[in-house]
């Protein structure tokens, strides 16, 4: 309805297909921005999100580092948030009836082996979770990510597979940026039984120093890059997942990452071979209204490229 | 009223790119120590000697609040309770390791400042000075202490538990003073303002303090056909409405708040209720 | 003379010492900027830069990629220049008398093999460059670089060894920001004979799309990504590398590289770890006057923060 | 004079961060072709439909140049010979594949174009407009064209070796023309205009053509006292002051020119002699 108001063309389809999960438009909530509460998805939801996904959740609680933990600089923002949450038993409470959000909703799990993944899997996925995501790829919480290793093909296999075994929900497996081999990842984690991937998490790490305190500005040191400071990589990133991963005979879904702000960041990462696009920092830049911004910027671009279809620009780039 | 109260946050966003605006503290000296009450002192600073957008005190609004770093400690959120045009402080409340560690600096050492962020008190210029309440208890006069300073004929009210928990006691002298051991002004506490007829006139009140109070106030307010808004506090990280953590029923208590409306905060079921500590767990109030 | 009228605090010690070698400011022109001609070299020194590199030259002649090699994004800039260059031998004639140019100036040599690196290091050396750099980080040229694995540490330490067997003058080895483990390639240079760390490369690589060409924008496709994008990530780097190489107890200087644009940013590179700052991309944002202005504001950071020595700076955020 | 030249890459930067301007194509439809000798063609572009900073044809000043990409192929500089309300235009002379390539382009076909960058000529406004001369040879009316339409009162004399290579004869109806071989207008080469007692009177003279004939137009000049500026050539990668590719005697023709004065030129050996190819490799002109 409100979809429908805004629009210029209303012809223009911008739906995405995640293995299934119909989406509206290809706008996804990137896991850790937001996603605390059903109620602030809701929020999201009415902004114009055409999918969400929670931050996410281990096993036990956790407080995360100290403050700071996210910051903005001149080219990006630095996070090291740490993985805080109320571990996987409270946040099941928290969004239990989450289907009744009016758009899918993915869950996000992160454990130190493959065995807390799967914990933790199973106990968020007894909420109605559509689908869930698996970061092997955070680079700044100690025990998790890539600090881990989870970032190797053989961890990225093992993990996704320990995942795939207690669910029956799709899983999308979450890179990192920073290897040399992307394309391999994103195969090693079909070979676990991943139904989708998810890149990018945020890059780096990177560090900012206050020159007067001659300390480092995040209280953990360094933290995450994402932005606009991500865009040009992860955009590389995910044209590489796209190419290993056709040149290999599948046809895996990608949920492009990484500095998205408009609808022509949108489009360059459909194009590179994105089916949905993740937004995360730009809820900072142009507040939670980025996500109907970009629908209508993307619809815009439709028009005005004669493009009828949005799906039909996934990986145009490698045509 | 509610389109009125400026949202700082919704930024209306053009078509294409916009600049990252960064948020990364900006290190002031401290000037002065100002004893407040027995666990409450203020701290006050000059104002930086560079201009940096991601710091700047003087365009901060009565309402919004700061991220206070102490390097290698943490980063917590205050308000500006003192203003001029040479400087500007914040008053501190010892809770715990942080505001203790605030509290014990010494003259001349460095802390680190980034905002003002989210939106403050609004709607002031719709009513005449004497039909304005501002009603604070504790440390929730640190909030409202510049809206009192802008709007010195208002009715300003506080409550404390006893006269040496008073703030601001001097600075505000046409202040309305409860306190509940009757050590100073009336006895009790300042919601007995609004039950008697002392408030009789009044259309809009701002009110900060303990939340439990806030609720009620607010809800006095609803009965009499006072507008109100209120100043919450929630556990933050950010500050800047990315990480969700300071979440109150779908609103960010960082950049759509902390100060919220009447009719919002009617349809906040957590006000006065629950909040969410730093693990984003909801626990009660 | 010129440094003296600028000056704000004459008292203020902006010197900096690479392996013995003085620099009277710590700016550093980077590699690949502006470097391919002695007329343009004395232009940088007019400029106020402390020390140059030249462009990376290989044994043989090279076009390089075509256009578009060069494109400024909303965050930084994308290069894919892939080694454009006379030749070591034509490069040689080039710069002989290099030495009559009144700041220190480095050779950067590149090869695809350890040998070819050796070869084209012996003919620049025949100039009085007074060090060579060695970038084994280049993410955008086939046979070279990250793209050839002169990354690992293996490598890094063979192509070091080579270059050092045919020069007796100071090896600055340039690492690449994309690798798990910065620390360890810095340690396989120094093992290999280098008497510095020259970080970072640019990053990524990253990539930019025409959504109307439906085309990558640089001709290669990707290219690296420097500016404002990669500072944090640099200068993590920076600050790894610095305690890993003082850990393992060497005293190797670092010349910081990545998104330095002003006195603020050379000063958070030099708190991390780094003797020198090297400025590449910020030519594009202040022109070739880049150089005197950092220095300026870093003679007004100095006078600030009470600091006498810039040099006392190297690492303060270890302390 | 050399200080009125402005030079847009100097920048009077700020301390502190400046924003990153991006330089990227903005893809425009080809609206029309025009044949204007057997080897040359204007290609005529409506203005990009929306506002990008990284392509504004109409803040192009004449000797100014823009990059003009053909995906999957490559991107050369060329200048905006053709400006209107409506829309702008390039001037190419088949040289080789690129410019070939770009010559047989098809009504509605896209090209991508960033710019203008550079410095263009100047100083213009110091001199009435009979006492100007623009003087080009064959393609290097092009870079001229713009600033004679901006100045049709002043003295517009082309070279050519044939009428049938001659550029913009009909629109400039009141240029002085000279052909090699005679077919058209006065025979012999433009350098005699200035040689011979025609030029009397003019003060400042804007060139552009074969770097051999602009070399001689200078010391002509030079030798009368006559202020002039040149446009050069030289080959580029960036356009943007970064890659050093086009680099002529220590100075930067992307963004210390095209456009050099006099004085300027007096400095610069390389001027009529050596160039750099592709590999960076000086050769002779
Ligand atoms: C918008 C806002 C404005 C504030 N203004 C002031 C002020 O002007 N003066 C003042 O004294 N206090 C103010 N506070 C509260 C202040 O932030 C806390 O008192 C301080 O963080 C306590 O830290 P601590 O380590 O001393 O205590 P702790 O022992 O860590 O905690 C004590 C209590 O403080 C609160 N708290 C702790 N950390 C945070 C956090 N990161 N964000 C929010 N609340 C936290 C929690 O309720 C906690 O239960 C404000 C809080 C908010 C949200
Ligand atoms: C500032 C400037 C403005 C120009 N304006 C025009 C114009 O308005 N109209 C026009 O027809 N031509 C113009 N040129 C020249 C135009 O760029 C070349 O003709 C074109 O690049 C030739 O490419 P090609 O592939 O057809 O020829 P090639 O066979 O590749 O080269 C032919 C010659 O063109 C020159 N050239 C080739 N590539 C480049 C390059 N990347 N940069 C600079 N020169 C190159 C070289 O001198 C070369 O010898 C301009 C050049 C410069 C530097
Ligand atoms: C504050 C913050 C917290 C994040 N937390 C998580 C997280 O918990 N799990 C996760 O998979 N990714 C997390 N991320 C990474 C984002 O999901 C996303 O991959 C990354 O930020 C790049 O996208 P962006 O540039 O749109 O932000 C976080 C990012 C930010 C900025
Ligand atoms: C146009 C361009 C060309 C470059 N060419 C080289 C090169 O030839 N050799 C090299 O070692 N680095 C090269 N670099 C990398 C720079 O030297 C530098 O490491 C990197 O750009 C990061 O610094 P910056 O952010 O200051 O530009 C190049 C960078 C750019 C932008
Ligand atoms: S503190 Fe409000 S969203 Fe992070
Ligand atoms: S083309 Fe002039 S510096 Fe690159």
């Amino acid at each position: 309805m409100k979809e429908k108001n805004n629009t210029q063309a209303p012809e223009t389809d911008l739906g995405a297909d995640l293995c299934g999960i119909k989406l509206k438009n290809p706008t996804v909530l990137a896991s850790g921005v937001l996603g605390i509460s059903k109620d602030l998805l809701a929020r999201v939801v009415e902004a114009g999100a055409g999918a969400l996904t929670i931050k996410s959740v281990t096993t036990s609680r956790r407080e995360g580092h100290d403050n700071p933990t996210v910051i903005a600089c001149e080219a990006g923002m630095l996070n090291a948030v740490g993985y805080s949450n109320p571990g996987a038993k409270a946040a099941a409470e928290e969004f239990s009836n989450v289907e009744l959000l009016q758009v899918p909703v993915f869950a996000s799990v992160v454990g130190r082996v493959p065995e807390e993944f799967a914990a933790a899997a199973q106990h968020i996925m007894k909420c109605r979770f559509r689908a869930i995501e698996i970061p092997l790829s955070c680079p700044h919480t100690p025990g998790y990510g890539t600090l881990a290793g989870h970032g190797s093909p053989e961890a990225t296999e093992r993990i996704t597979r320990a995942v795939c075994d207690v669910t029956d929900r799709p899983v999308f497996v979450k890179l990192s940026p920073n290897v040399p081999a992307i394309g391999e990842l994103a195969l090693a984690a079909l070979e676990g039984g991943a139904s989708g991937i998810t890149a990018v998490n945020s890059m780096g790490p990177g560090m900012l120093i206050d020159i007067e305190a001659r300390r480092p500005v995040l209280s953990f040191g360094f933290g995450g890059v994402s932005g606009p400071a991500l865009r040009a990589v992860a955009l590389r990133c995910v044209y590489d997942i796209y190419k290993a991963t056709r040149d290999a005979g599948h046809e895996a879904p990608i949920i492009g990452t990484g500095g998205i702000s408009c609808g022509e960041d949108a489009m360059q990462m459909i194009m590179a071979g994105a089916s949905a696009v993740g937004v995360g920092t730009a809820v900072y830049q142009r507040g939670v209204e980025v996500f109907g911004l970009i629908s209508r910027e993307l619809r815009e671009i439709c028009l005005r490229l004669d493009i009828k279809k949005l799906k039909d620009m996934t990986g145009a780039v490698h045509g | 009223m509610d389109e009125s109260i400026q949202n700082p946050g919704a930024c209306a966003a053009p078509a294409g790119k916009l600049n990252f605006q960064p948020s990364l503290p900006v290190m002031v000296k401290l000037a002065e120590k100002r004893c407040e009450t027995q666990n409450t002192v203020s701290l006050l600073f000059e104002h930086p000697s560079e201009d940096k957008a991601s710091f700047r005190p003087l365009q901060n609004a009565p309402g919004q609040f700061v991220m206070v770093w102490l390097p290698e400690l943490n980063e917590k959120p205050f308000v500006i309770s003192y203003i001029s045009d040479t400087g500007f402080g914040i008053t501190v409340t010892v809770r715990g390791n942080f505001s203790r560690r605030l509290s014990e600096l010494q003259i001349g050492q460095k802390v680190g400042f980034r905002g003002p962020f989210g939106r403050g008190f609004s709607g002031m210029e719709d009513y005449a000075p004497e039909k304005i309440a501002i009603l604070g208890g504790g440390c929730g006069m640190a909030s409202l202490a510049l809206l009192a300073q802008k709007i010195p004929e208002a009715n300003i009210i506080q409550g404390a538990p006893s006269s040496s928990e008073l703030l601001y006691a001097e600075r505000f002298p046409r202040q309305i003073i409860f306190t509940e051991d009757g050590s100073f002004g009336f006895s009790g506490r300042p919601t007995q303002w609004l039950e008697g007829k002392l408030s009789g006139g009044v259309e809009m009140l701002y009110t900060c303090g303990p939340e439990i109070m806030m609720k009620k106030v607010v809800s006095l307010c609803n009965a009499n056909g006072i507008r109100c808004q209120a100043a919450l506090e929630r556990y933050m990280k950010c500050g800047i409405g990315v990480c969700g953590q300071c979440e109150c029923d779908g609103r960010l208590v960082c950049r759509d708040g902390p100060v919220f409306s009447d009719s919002e905060l009617q349809q906040m079921p957590s006000f006065g209720n629950t909040r969410r500590n730093a693990a984003g767990q909801r626990i009660k109030l």
